[in-house]
């Protein structure tokens, strides 16, 4: 492998494209929500620094007026500002999304994807007035041993 | 200067005012929220009279483009724009504990839906759709169950991956052309996006947005939201916002992305969409989730229908979006006492005859019998599809007119509860009058179309025209070079 | 078994992203919408720092929109989380070190808050960083004094008028005959404290803003009730 | 205003009086007479059925997306439009009277009986009146639905009927679509004309599908096989004259889009160059031996029933296979049989449904094992019967006879001595099931419940007895009904069959008035040694006596349980209800279809498949 392969680009991508795997394997293979809460967060950090990243070019200054600096030396401010709203509406989702787990967490008293939703299946198969289809996937296992138990006691206040 | 902007600003400025005003009168607060949404469908309507044939852009805050952001408004946008607003008017959420905070919910979906079915910049429906989905998690919450959270919150998930996944694939997009005003990406895209990496945007903006679209696979939401939510909500996303989502997949589709895959991606993601969502409707045990099931068929024959190439395929996808665009809406608020078990409905229209003669309107058109508007929506579909001359698209004929006769099943099990001879041991509750008026009304439309139809399906193929037409688009945007700058 | 396959599909994911970086095209990076601002911002803004002229100026609507979010999220999050009931137990206060930094920090941190938000047409920062110093500053007292809490009438009325602001300020360009949201006033002299016409003004709406939102949020969740 | 016009507009007057004046005590006979002026307004136009007319145009007309919609007459629709309103007017003359009365006493609504058979009659019109494949289509739709409607007006046992109707009707109807539209995607046209041309340039392939397709949806109308199961029992279920007015028309809709689309514009012709491949058939054969074993089967379907209703409705569904096999075969005899067969069967049909409609306005039931003896009782409506499965049966006097005559004839011409046998076993189990059908309604002892039992009321006599007239005087002169369907022969294009008054001319033909006159002589002279020469003493029916014992009212000697169980021993072990296996199977491929679809609803980890479908459009395009 060459040097050349390995150059600024390569390693600034390679962090924002890494943040994103990280993100989504967050996402994808754990089952507790806080984790996958967590997942989204860091998904969307890898894709704001991939949008941070769509105008770098190495030496640019900061897009700010200052003496001897031309606008031409600087870098592209568009993708700043971009972030800075993706960042805000980040957070207000990530605060949406914490006060929503709260929620359910002392409804369902489990925060276990899987557990979650065999328990919101019952309570809409309770509304309607039909019997709860059997599941699948094994319910009764799933309910009386939650896999998640540490990371409840651990996020859990 | 154009009144446009006042369609977003005007209700989200109420939305940020209301509980202000609530402190100095609730009555105020009560009515003001609706009288603003009148106020902003009248400045639309009279934009869309003073429209023609000749789209307006405008930017806001008065910068050129593309450094400033583009509001584009041509037939196709504001029609979306307005069914946003008049369909919120319309679907006016009552809450019994949150009625304050669920009139601001109303106000700023509707402001936000009318942006982001007018918005002419990459980001700024980026930033418009992710406010959408947040008001639409509020208003799916509002109804204050454990369900309804849960819903949410696994709606919530679903909804920041994909969000997270556009916003990844628009910075692609920049990064492949500096810009994202889309006047100035159709101009560069077939030179610099007809690429693998202007795919992958592609497929990262897809599955994005059509989360709120109901696109297979990411529509998993879709039937717990709507079983949990509170029947006007269920109606307003079924109906009106997932159609906006729709929109903005047209939009790129149209001006950004012209790879074939693209549209085989749409192809087969519709045609999972109809087989799954009418396959599971058909064993669905409780109203509300058939319907939520039925909506996500719909929506995968709306996916087919753009995956044909050129102006059939979006006339077709219009088409059917627009009957959607009343069939559903109505569907759910009749669904509103009818909700749970179907073997609960046994002889509902004996209590109820009105809302059950509708609902067997509504189902003959959802299934498309002629001469009902829907019939001639899918028609629109099928024909280009079959002069495609492909096995894939002679399979996803199949796929559609087989789902029609699962739905015809399914739809008229219902009816056949309705007007069952055996009454249930539960007396039936009356539907609320708004609720009966509002379905009545869009059921009223579908009637009327029928006696309209020529000069309708002629406006809606001229809007389709309007919407195809790429070079007008950059002409009106008219967003400067980036080359000269440079130099 | 979905764990395992689901590795398998991020590995295969990330060949996919490499392959898609393998073609990407870097050439080009000067040629955006970004540097074409650079070069006619100062005239047109009379900002110093571009960023704040397309925060505010260029895509002043997409921060109108993401304060709407940051407010929707907020009253979501006040209707999800509901009242505390009274006798909910709460945390005792905090020992004497954070509660006497927390009360010499509140005015520390609220100069800081506003020094950043009324230098965000000169310097880095602004009304987005500024209003989270600023959040902080009510935010900290609350952690040191569980029991206390935050008056959340006054913050839905602050960010009411604040966001109201905002867009009031976009609807009296449009009185004037300009476009919603275009930059008015003086421009004044470019790198001045009091320059850039509008953009202060609405920077300081945001600023404010953004701390009565993120002070509440905060707030909202710290009330929450404890899982038992 | 066109004299077609005309037509439409008095049917939907109709329509509109019966839904608005069905419940009053006249509403029924106002209709009645408004179905007499569309028979007026009909024969305004009988030019059509003379071949002095081609065609009357309507003058309404639409341009929907660029399809200009068209509705005319041509002497097609007006012979299956002369059957409609016949049948529509019978059926209305029939449920006017006490039949309607005692409808609404029992909580029936008469304003949706009426409305919904006026709307048959009137969606009937409009899908005969088609003047391009896309007018086929609504037309064809709006009858399917206004089936359903009078089907459904029961309610209880008729609702899962009618849904099991409407799940095969829909389903039929898109395969209809399907066809049609391919037709579209072809030709460029919904034109008849243009499809008429493009026919002979397209493929073989294209060419099967679209015989594939359309076939099954007309044959789910037809009822043929496989898609026969729905019929009798939605048919049975439906209210009274309801029944017979669907017995006798509605099916037969599926016939006429049969031979609008394939004998008409694809030609009987270019279906015998279909060959299918590895056998010695070829696309018109299949279609012919579908033809025999609709024949067949439902036939000895009909002789296991013990519901009178039930085993009418299942005759209809084997008598369509003679109609379907006639025009198949498609020369001037055959198709000339099929059509008269239509015609025939409709007549006797609809009279057959109102005896045992009339009897269980009398009697309350129409189980086979229940009634008996009527014959005393009600001598009129026993003759009816009797005229009515004469016809039924093919045998002669009656114009059943013509028409199976001529299908016969038209198949040992053709050289297809294997169909032939199989339309002879059909016609067997048919004489055999209508023996016991007569036999064990009117002959026989009569049961001690049914012995104040009267004649039934004129309202239904006289209906019952002018259609037994038909059925004779079309028997006795042929030629009245062979004229209009040599007319269809000519605007279809089939080679017209000669014919006179009696009968055709030809080796071997046939005159039906030498024949019938021959056996009235008979007859009368059976008649005359029966009074003037043997002395017959009248007894009353149980002064009589078996293994010395004398009988009395209730001793029960005459069995109608377990007909024919010598019969049925041999070919008992052949019902095995495979049909039924079928479709259950069927539903429970779907059912377990939807049970894995709504699994992967509540199931799946929605992040999963997003990423999934992610990974896999990648590599599909960087692969």
């Amino acid at each position: 492998m060459s040097m050349e392969f390995l150059d600024g680009n390569t390693i600034l991508y390679s962090a924002a494209f890494g943040l994103m795997l990280i993100g989504i394997g967050g996402i994808v293979i754990s089952n507790h929500l806080m984790r996958i809460i967590f997942g989204i967060a860091l998904l969307e950090a890898g894709a704001n620094l991939l949008l941070l990243l769509s105008t770098y070019h190495e030496g640019a200054s900061a897009p700010i007026i200052v003496d001897g600096i031309i606008p031409a030396m600087m870098a592209d401010p568009v993708p700043q500002a971009l972030v800075l709203t993706a960042i805000v509406i980040g957070v207000g989702i990530l605060a949406l999304a914490l006060s929503l787990a709260i929620r359910v967490q002392r409804a369902y008293g489990t925060l276990d994807m899987r557990e979650v939703r065999l328990r919101l299946e019952q309570e809409i198969c309770d509304e309607a007035g039909i019997e709860m289809p059997s599941s699948s996937e094994k319910p009764a296992e799933v309910i009386k041993t939650p896999v998640n138990s540490v990371v409840q006691q651990e996020s859990g206040s | 200067m154009n009144l446009l902007v006042l369609m977003i600003a005007l209700p989200l400025l109420a939305a940020f005012l209301l509980s202000i005003i609530d402190r100095a009168s609730s009555f105020a607060a009560r009515v003001i929220g609706p009288l603003v949404l009148l106020a902003t469908a009248a400045i639309g309507l009279s934009v869309w009279s003073q429209l023609g044939d000749a789209p307006q852009a405008v930017q806001w805050g008065g910068f050129q483009a593309p450094l400033g952001i583009t509001l584009y408004a041509d037939q196709f946008g504001l029609l979306f724009a307005l069914a946003m607003t008049i369909g919120t008017l319309l679907l006016w959420p009552r809450s019994t504990g949150n009625q304050l905070r669920s009139s601001s919910l109303a106000l700023l979906l509707a402001g936000t839906g009318s942006g982001l079915a007018l918005s002419g910049d990459l980001f700024n429906i980026y930033v418009f759709y992710e406010l959408m989905t947040v008001v639409s998690y509020g208003l799916i919450a509002s109804r204050g169950t454990s369900g309804s959270f849960a819903s949410t919150l696994r709606y919530l998930v679903i909804s920041g991956f994909g969000a997270a996944l556009a916003l990844a694939g628009i910075a692609l997009v920049y990064q492949a052309t500096g810009t994202l005003n889309l006047a100035q990406l159709a101009q560069v895209a077939p030179e610099k996006l007809n690429n693998l990496q202007g795919f992958a945007a592609f497929v990262l903006m897809l599955v994005g947005f059509g989360v709120k679209a109901e696109l297979f696979p990411v529509n998993m939401w879709v039937p717990e939201v709507y079983a949990t939510a509170s029947s006007r909500v269920s109606a307003l996303l079924a109906g009106v916002v997932s159609k906006l989502a729709l929109l903005i997949i047209m939009r790129l589709l149209i001006l950004v992305f012209h790879q074939p895959e693209a549209l085989t991606v749409l192809l087969v993601l519709g045609i999972l969409g109809v087989a799954t969502g009418e396959l599971a409707a058909w064993r669905a045990r409780d109203l509300n989730r058939m319907l939520a099931f039925s909506s996500i068929g719909q929506l995968g024959v709306m996916f087919i229908a753009l995956s044909i190439p050129g102006n059939a395929g979006i006339f077709a996808a219009l088409a059917v979006a627009v009957h959607h665009l009343f069939l559903k809406p109505a569907m759910f608020l009749l669904a509103a006492r009818w909700g749970g078990s179907i073997r609960r409905l046994c002889g509902a229209a004996k209590t109820s005859p009105v809302a059950a003669g509708l609902f067997v309107l509504l189902s003959l058109s959802l299934i498309g019998v002629p001469p009902l508007p829907g019939f001639w929506a899918k028609l629109l579909v099928i024909m280009p599809l079959l002069t495609l001359d492909q096995p894939l698209y002679y399979f996803a004929v199949f796929i559609i007119l087989a789902a029609a006769s699962l739905e015809a099943n399914y739809l008229f099990r219902v009816v056949m509860k309705l007007y069952d001879k055996q009454p249930t041991a539960v007396p039936h509750k009356a539907h609320a009058t708004a609720d009966l008026a509002t379905a009545v009304f869009l059921g009223g439309g579908l009637i009327a179309a029928v006696f309209m139809l020529v000069p309708l399906a002629d406006r809606l193929d001229s809007i389709a025209a309007q919407a195809t037409d790429v070079s007008t688009y950059i002409q009106t945007v008219a967003p400067q070079s980036l080359e000269g700058d440079v130099q | 078994m979905r764990r395992f396959t689901a590795a398998l599909f991020l590995i295969g994911l990330g060949v996919m992203i490499a392959a898609i970086y393998q073609h990407m095209d870097f050439s080009n990076t000067a040629l955006n919408a970004g540097q074409a601002i650079n070069s006619v911002a100062a005239q047109e803004t009379g900002a110093a720092n571009f960023v704040t002229s397309v925060v505010l100026a260029y895509r002043g609507i997409d921060t109108l929109l993401e304060l709407t979010i940051l407010f929707t999220a907020a009253m979501i999050g006040g209707m999800v989380l509901g009242k505390r009931r009274v006798d909910a137990p709460r945390d005792p206060d905090a020992g004497f070190i954070l509660r006497t930094g927390a009360d010499l920090l509140f005015p520390l941190l609220l100069v800081v808050g506003l020094y950043i938000i009324l230098h965000g047409h000169l310097t880095p920062g602004g009304g987005f960083q500024g209003g989270v110093i600023l959040a902080s500053a009510f935010f900290l007292p609350l952690l040191a004094r569980p029991g206390s809490s935050i008056n959340q009438d006054v913050i839905s009325i602050v960010e009411g008028l604040a966001g109201a602001t905002f867009i009031l300020i976009g609807l009296l360009a449009m009185s004037e005959g300009y476009e919603f949201l275009s930059p008015l006033f003086d421009k004044g002299e470019l790198g001045a404290l009091i320059s850039a016409g509008s953009l202060p003004v609405l920077y300081l709406a945001v600023g404010i803003k953004v701390g009565s939102e993120l002070a509440g949020l905060l707030a909202h969740l710290a009330e929450a009730e404890a899982v038992d | 205003m066109t004299a077609l016009d005309n037509l439409l507009l008095i049917s939907a007057v109709t329509l509109v009086i019966a839904v608005l004046a069905g419940n009053s005590r006249v509403g029924g006979w106002l209709v009645t007479i408004m179905y007499a002026l569309q028979g007026a307004a009909l024969m305004m136009m009988s030019g059509l059925g003379y071949s002095t007319l081609t065609m009357v145009q309507s003058s309404f007309s639409i341009e929907v997306l660029s399809q200009q919609l068209l509705w005319r007459f041509d002497a097609l629709s007006w012979f299956f439009a002369l059957i409609t309103i016949g049948a529509g007017l019978f059926c209305s003359w029939f449920a006017s009277g006490e039949w309607g009365e005692k409808y609404r006493d029992n909580g029936g609504s008469l304003r949706l009986f009426h409305g919904a058979l006026a709307l048959n009659v009137f969606s009937m019109l409009v899908l005969l009146a088609s003047g391009d494949l896309l007018t086929l289509f609504i037309g064809w739709e709006l009858v399917s639905w206004a089936s359903f409607l009078i089907m459904a007006l029961a309610g209880g046992k008729a609702f899962g009927y009618a849904m099991r109707y409407i799940s095969y009707a829909f389903a039929g109807a898109m395969a209809l679509l399907g066809g049609l539209l391919l037709i579209y995607a072809e030709v460029g046209s919904f034109d008849f004309q243009s499809l008429k041309e493009a026919v002979p340039t397209m493929s073989s392939a294209t060419l099967w599908l679209l015989v594939v397709l359309l076939t099954a949806g007309f044959g789910v109308k037809m009822a043929i096989l496989p898609f026969h199961l729905w019929q009798a029992k939605a048919y049975a279920e439906t209210p009274g004259p309801g029944a017979a007015f669907l017995g006798a028309i509605s099916s037969r809709m599926g016939l006429f889009a049969f031979i609008v689309v394939i004998v008409q514009l694809i030609g009987i012709s270019r279906l015998v160059e279909m060959k299918i491949p590895f056998t010695f058939l070829d696309a018109q054969d299949l279609l012919a031996w579908i033809a025999v074993f609709t024949i067949i089967i439902p036939t000895y379907i009909a002789l296991r029933q013990h519901d009178a209703r039930r085993l009418l409705a299942w005759h209809g569904v084997g008598q369509t296979g003679y109609m379907l096999l006639g025009i198949v075969i498609a020369n001037d005899l055959g198709s000339a049989g099929g059509l008269m067969h239509v015609f025939n069967y409709a007549t006797y049909q609809a009279m057959l449904f109102m005896v045992v409609i009339a009897v269980i306005h009398r009697t309350g039931t129409s189980n086979l094992n229940k009634l008996g003896g009527l014959f005393t009782r009600m001598p009129l409506s026993y003759l009816a019967m009797l005229v009515g499965i004469i016809g039924l049966a093919g045998l002669p006097p009656m114009n059943g006879f013509v028409s199976k005559w001529l299908i016969y004839r038209s198949l040992i011409v053709d050289g297809s001595p294997l169909l032939f046998l199989g339309a002879v076993i059909g016609t067997l189990g048919t004489i055999l099931s209508v023996y016991k059908l007569i036999h064990n309604i009117f002959l026989g002892q009569l049961r001690v419940e049914h012995v104040a039992v009267r004649e039934a009321p004129l309202s239904m006599v006289i209906p019952m007895m002018l259609l037994a007239a038909v059925v004779f005087v079309t028997g006795y002169f042929p030629g009245l009904v062979l004229d209009w369907t040599s007319a269809v022969q000519a605007s279809i294009g089939i080679p017209v069959l000669a014919h006179h008054l009696g009968g055709i001319d030809m080796k071997g033909g046939l005159d039906m008035i030498w024949i019938v006159s021959v056996l009235l002589v008979g007859f009368g002279f059976g008649t005359l040694v029966f009074f003037l020469g043997g002395r017959s003493k009248r007894v009353h029916q149980l002064d009589n006596y078996a293994g010395g014992h004398f009988l009395t009212a209730e001793t029960r000697y005459h069995y109608s349980d377990n007909f024919y169980p010598g019969l049925m021993h041999l070919i008992g072990p052949w019902y095995r209800n495979s049909f039924e296996w079928l479709e259950r199977g069927l539903i429970s491929a779907v059912d377990t279809l939807s049970t894995a679809m709504q699994g992967l609803y509540r199931n799946a980890h929605p992040s999963y498949l997003l990423l999934a479908v992610v990974v896999f459009a990648l590599s599909w395009v960087i692969v």
